[in-house]
């Protein structure tokens, strides 16, 4: 089946050094890469070069190490912002993941901006990162969120969008892709109506961010954010960003180190400017360096070239698993990315999963962390298998058989 | 002593048991098994109060005092396999004096190869609903 | 000079790889440990390791890796317990550092407590980070800041802290050790006095907790926070330490995955229990397990001897520093730990730093984040030399002999 | 393009100036000798208003237009290298057209081997400096 891809899969798992290792006996067989994605030894490199050369804290230093540090962190800064394509670099704020880039959000523009009268508007697809921020919000502010129903198939609902935009809410909170469901949403389109009647847009990019190219400035959001481990990148880094007139309004997040112009008991503290502003205290470096590997490296491959593997994957395991007896997928949007949750009558997910491990195959079964789905849908939980640049055919076919193994198992 | 003894010895004949199947499959084939077996929970006890919470896969317990003083417990999943390895537990303790139960060394999931699914880090239920037998053993004997 | 050193540094030093090299055709001699500390092999290559060969996102996975990911960051939760002697797993918080550790409490505690007729008491001493997230706060809620004053020698004042104490403060929040000035505060004390009045204590230990031992115990404070980087480990992750009850009653800080027990539309969202309500959404897994590094690190050679040698360090570096015409040091506690500040008579502080970057000597000049203690002491800055485990006599002499150089060029 | 070229000029005698020195002790000596060299600027200059934000040295700034219509700048700071580093700008920037001023392509500390210093890491505020000459190049040249 190889022939489908753009590029030599085998070839490139070489770089993966995890992907060599054996799991309970059985080659390890990573199908969990929407939870977090395996790192390439650019990154892993990257972060060593810098750790063991170049390390010290950034900015306000005199010294050679800490503006070669700064350079460094900086030059990711200036990458991210080409690689969404912000218009400025001040627009890109480093935060240590998508969660964090959200409750920046709702810590900041949210409690300055929304009051009790307000509304603000979700969608039954969100991750709880995208939920809680805003309900713990509610709960001091006391405005109304309202939330856009999906259809059987995973879909937003159209007119249950409309119904919602009518409400004139501040701010629609989108993810750009489901998690759970592997829906692409038109977050264009979205963007444009929520525009229209005077919203902001947040979207969460947590899922999209590795597999298609982001262009913040034609889906013309306000904020975007996005998690550098699920990129190929190391944990405890992301992004969000912001529209700089907007990031120039609102006030400071947590408070520290590097966020302030000028620190005083007797005067007023004044506050640095975006995207300093937003960044107190000594940030994750070498994370971030990593960061900068992880987005080279994906350059070098291609989007367009992950994105094409990974959906002849998507297609391949839709049908092979689609021939199991009583099973049914969970989501099946028109527009889909590589994410493929699963149930099978009678049978609880969670035996899936232990089995599915006993076979050296990792996936994630349960509500993975979007609850308001499984309340909607009725369902316990799913089985989610979810690909990433690479992920093989063969690897479709050891979850196939893996799962009919279980199956016949537990019935 | 001897209380702890017949724990000990319960956990003994499941180690033995389980010895019988050197692999995974059988291992777990067995225990998928005995979730099947297990007496079901009166659906009217399959309420919150009764669910062990941070799970997965959900577990709902109960237990009672018998003439003797021992505790007997009733247990349910909607995993089969979390529901074997909860039979395993009840088996273990179940019918003992709420002493010997509060003090268990539960040892055998270790010998039989499956103490992963004990792990702090699963969420399958085992671990809180362990702890939960343990309080009521805890309870009983505090009366 | 190295008679004195409990264990053999330059046997050390062979651990740590940066301190090889070469800035500006010199030696690098890195006095700048305590803006952050450079990391030993140990440290790097535990990061290496997990994520070559055992990284996977954690919690509520049924496959092995997510175990053994689990297993080793709470593995190090453990550790981190016991080094500071917290009575509890669940009494640590991993954040993303001291900022972020000490926004928490002000997000959090602070927000859900200090009403517009409270007051809280800060130190003159406080790096902003523990300065303006009360600032912050005190903005939106309109309560006062009493700040304790210092003496001359850069002790906290007594009748100072008398004074404010007497004013009844709900939290009392100060540096274990001071960054600027290396003045130890005698933090036992402190909280005894605190408690005595009825507040809460939370003590800022970024400078103390890579120099001293702690025991959270002994000192009875209510929240403790540190950053990885300057105990040898890597940037982007801290702690909390907090009182297990009062973290209970604590709402929670950050909304996400993890944080949470369920999450509904419909019904009330419900929060998990520490320490996990407080870590919301993917946290810094490979940071986390280099921090277990570094601190598996630090105690093989022992809190106690790395503080003897950089002890005898700080009194070698203050008597020959004086020698200087015209030097004079800021900061002369009776119980100081292993920085020292200076500034030299008509000379600014960044030109001596300029000049000793083109020696290959890593300081820090300016404020250092302690802005009121420049505006207290009406200097425009200082040029800051610190210590660690691996620093050595002959940093020391280069230090000296590079001062007195730029001195000469400067006057 | 004459005026371009006269910038042009004074960063070429700069550079060569600089040649004599291949030390960097040797070069810092020199920006410390232009440092206090520097015309002060007049003390009721030295106000906020003046002051270049976010650098660890102050440097204050001033400019005026001159008969000629050729900016005129003065500055300070207090610390000598960098005031030194001021001096340089000023003796390519100031008596200039503003619209020479606001295009000028400052390449002669990098060929003098000094562009750290330029570089946005640093906070001696020269970077700043640089930015607020040229936006007084701008606005000069829009009137
Ligand atoms: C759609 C979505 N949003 C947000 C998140 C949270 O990302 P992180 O845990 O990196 O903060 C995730 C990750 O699971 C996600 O899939
Ligand atoms: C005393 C003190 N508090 C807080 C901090 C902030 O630590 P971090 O930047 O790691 O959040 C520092 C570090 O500079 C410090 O020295």
């Amino acid at each position: 089946m190889k022939q489908d891809s753009p590029y030599d899969v085998d070839v490139l798992r070489k770089e993966f050094p995890i992907l060599d290792k054996e799991v309970n006996g059985h080659p390890l067989v990573y199908l969990d890469s929407a939870a977090s994605a395996q790192k390439p030894r650019a990154v892993i490199e990257a972060q060593r070069e810098y750790e063991a050369h170049f390390h010290s804290n950034i900015h306000r230093g005199v010294h050679t190490l800490a503006t070669k540090a700064t350079e460094a962190y900086e030059g990711v800064r200036a990458k991210l912002k080409n690689h969404i394509n912000a218009s400025k670099r001040e627009e890109i704020i480093f935060t240590s993941g998508t969660t964090d880039s959200i409750n920046l959000v709702a810590g900041t523009w949210g409690r300055a901006n929304l009051k009790k009268s307000d509304t603000i508007v979700l969608t039954r697809l969100e991750h709880h990162s995208n939920i809680v921020p805003w309900q713990i919000l509610a709960q001091e502010k006391g405005f109304a969120i309202e939330v856009v129903e999906i259809k059987e198939n995973g879909e937003l609902c159209e007119n249950s969008l409309k119904e919602k935009l009518a409400l004139s809410p501040k701010i629609v909170c989108v993810s750009h892709v489901s998690n759970t469901l592997g829906t692409i949403n038109d977050v264009k389109n979205i963007t444009k109506q929520a525009h229209q009647v005077g919203a902001l847009v947040l979207i969460d990019g947590a899922q999209a961010a590795p597999h298609k190219t982001i262009d913040v400035q034609v889906i013309d959001c306000d904020f975007y954010a996005g998690s550098a481990h699920k990129m190929y990148g190391p944990s405890g880094v992301g992004f969000l960003y912001g529209k700089h007139e907007l990031l120039c309004q609102m006030p400071p997040c947590r408070g520290g180190g590097e966020m302030i112009e000028s620190v005083s008991f007797e005067k007023q503290t004044t506050f640095n400017v975006p995207p300093y502003k937003f960044e107190a205290g000594t940030p994750n470096l070498s994370g971030v360096v990593g960061y900068g590997a992880a987005i080279d490296w994906i350059n070098s491959l291609g989007l367009d070239n992950i994105a094409a593997h990974e959906n002849s994957l998507l297609e391949y395991a839709s049908s092979k698993l689609l021939q199991i007896e009583g099973l049914r997928l969970i989501g099946t949007a028109k527009s889909k990315a590589s994410v493929i949750s699963f149930l099978v009558d009678g049978i609880h997910p969670s035996d899936i999963g232990t089995l599915l491990d006993q076979l050296g195959i990792a996936v994630r079964t349960g509500h993975h962390c979007t609850e308001p789905i499984m309340t909607k849908l009725g369902i316990p939980g799913t089985v989610r298998a979810s690909f990433a640049a690479y992920s093989t055919f063969s690897e479709v076919d050891a979850l196939v058989a893996g799962v009919e193994r279980a199956v016949k198992m537990l019935r | 002593m001897h209380a702890n003894n017949s724990l000990e010895l319960r956990q003994g004949q499941i180690i033995e048991e389980f010895d019988m199947f050197p692999d995974w499959m059988e291992k777990y084939e067995h225990i998928i098994e005995l979730g099947k077996e297990l007496d079901p929970i009166a659906e009217a006890d399959k309420i919150d109060d009764n669910l062990i919470k941070g799970c997965q896969s959900r577990v709902w317990l109960t237990a009672s005092l018998n003439d003797e003083g021992n505790i007997i417990f009733f247990a349910d999943s909607d995993a089969i396999i979390t529901k074997g390895l909860v039979a395993l537990m009840i088996r273990v303790l179940s019918d003992a004096k709420p002493r010997e139960i509060a003090s268990a060394d539960l040892h055998f999931l270790e010998a039989i190869g499956l103490n992963a699914h004990l792990s702090p880090t699963r969420s399958n239920g085992l671990l809180s609903m362990v702890k939960q037998m343990k309080m009521y053993g805890l309870a009983y004997s505090a009366r």
